[in-house]
């Protein structure tokens, strides 16, 4: 599973993408986000307060409970500042 | 027509104008929005010196493009283009272009309304602000979810 | 700057959006709304040909400059244009823009859908219709009143 | 005292514009536009049905029984069709 990382979800973590295989316990967007903050001190760091950090799966807008189902891209990102 | 464009150079919004218009009799009414950044100065007076802005490829099309086809269901028009622009601005730079036509001067407002604060919220792009002893992240707005919240 | 423009003259929006941001980097948007003359057809299947568009020479400037004012004490507006052309149009030509610029953009959108409502109803204009096979004066429309009665 | 007519009002009366010197009982648009009413056959097709006709004094909009007062200029057209 590819994961993106943005912003300062991006600079907390040190990295822009990586590869992960969670083990089958990890079924939906919080649960892989929980799963992550373990890695380490910048992703502890990302994932300190888990409801500020939003996600996509393939490209499309996923809820913390959303199942990662066969999702091969997921992104994780701070709320949005466009327009 | 329907357009959705990410990039890095200016637009030029009289020419997306017309190129909505060319050749059509049927448009009554064109509305734009143009946003721009702003030298605003942050409540302890430091200056804003550029906005960054990044984005998530890919998605930020898809993402638009979802935007302008759920506006197309709400209101009928006969053209729409988005424009946004990514990488580094400077105070008086365009960000965001959104251009709605349609026969009637309310479906073209609203719609335009309705991209502006849906872009707002849901379009994956994050501003970097430089500011003159400065940097930080720009916070997500709740007025702005607020002002999406209202379509509903 | 806040200008009003009655002329005769096609006008260009591009450049009366540049004129409000000039050499200015407080504007954070702008919202423009360009009403055209569009082929519709009417229920008895007569195209239009064109329109030509009466004005009360002096009412119509001094009338408009009155909504300006009025939008002023509503919206935090930098700056804002209303250009109506009078004459004869064909389908396709423009016949009136309203250019609004604000740092915020929901200001800068209520304020053109303010200036363009009270526009229709306020603005001492009356659209002739040439079509195929008749000519009459369009009647006010009851929608227009009530999208100008909203603002109170 | 000027008048101006505008669109279908100018139309029925034939006239753009003119001087007229109403009696001191004509007081209001409404009495003004009674008094009009009785110059001939253009003027009473124009003001057949008064309140389709609108007024401005000294180019600002007015009521039917908004007073004359010291207006020197008065305008009657039919509900605009701008924008």
């Amino acid at each position: 599973m590819k994961i993106l990382y943005f912003a300062w979800v991006r600079e907390r973590i040190g990295l822009e993408a990586e590869e992960v295989d969670p083990p089958a316990s990890v079924r939906t967007v919080a649960d892989l986000a929980a799963f992550l903050k373990e890695r380490g001190e910048g992703y502890a760091h990302a994932f300190e307060n888990p409801s500020v950090v939003r996600a996509a799966l393939d490209r499309t807008h996923a809820r913390p409970d959303t199942p990662l189902g066969a999702a091969r891209e997921v992104a994780f990102f701070p709320p949005m500042t466009g327009g | 027509m329907f357009t959705v464009r990410i990039q890095a150079g200016q637009f030029d919004a009289a020419a997306e104008i017309a190129a909505l218009a060319q050749g059509r009799t049927d448009i009554g009414a064109v509305v734009t929005f143009t946003g721009l950044c702003r030298d605003d100065i942050a409540p302890g007076g430091a200056r804003l010196v550029a906005l960054t802005l990044e984005h998530y490829p890919g998605m930020a099309e898809e993402e638009i493009a979802r935007l302008v086809e759920e506006a197309r269901t709400r209101w009928p028009l006969t053209g729409a283009t988005v424009i946004h622009r990514f990488g580094r601005m400077i105070p008086g730079d365009n960000i965001v272009l959104v251009v709605t036509a349609s026969s009637h001067r309310t479906a073209a407002f609203e719609a335009a309304e309705f991209l502006m604060d849906w872009l707002k919220t849901r379009a994956p792009f994050w501003k970097l602000e430089e500011r003159e002893a400065a940097r930080s992240w720009v916070a997500a707005k709740d007025t702005d979810d607020t002002a999406a919240g209202r379509w509903g």
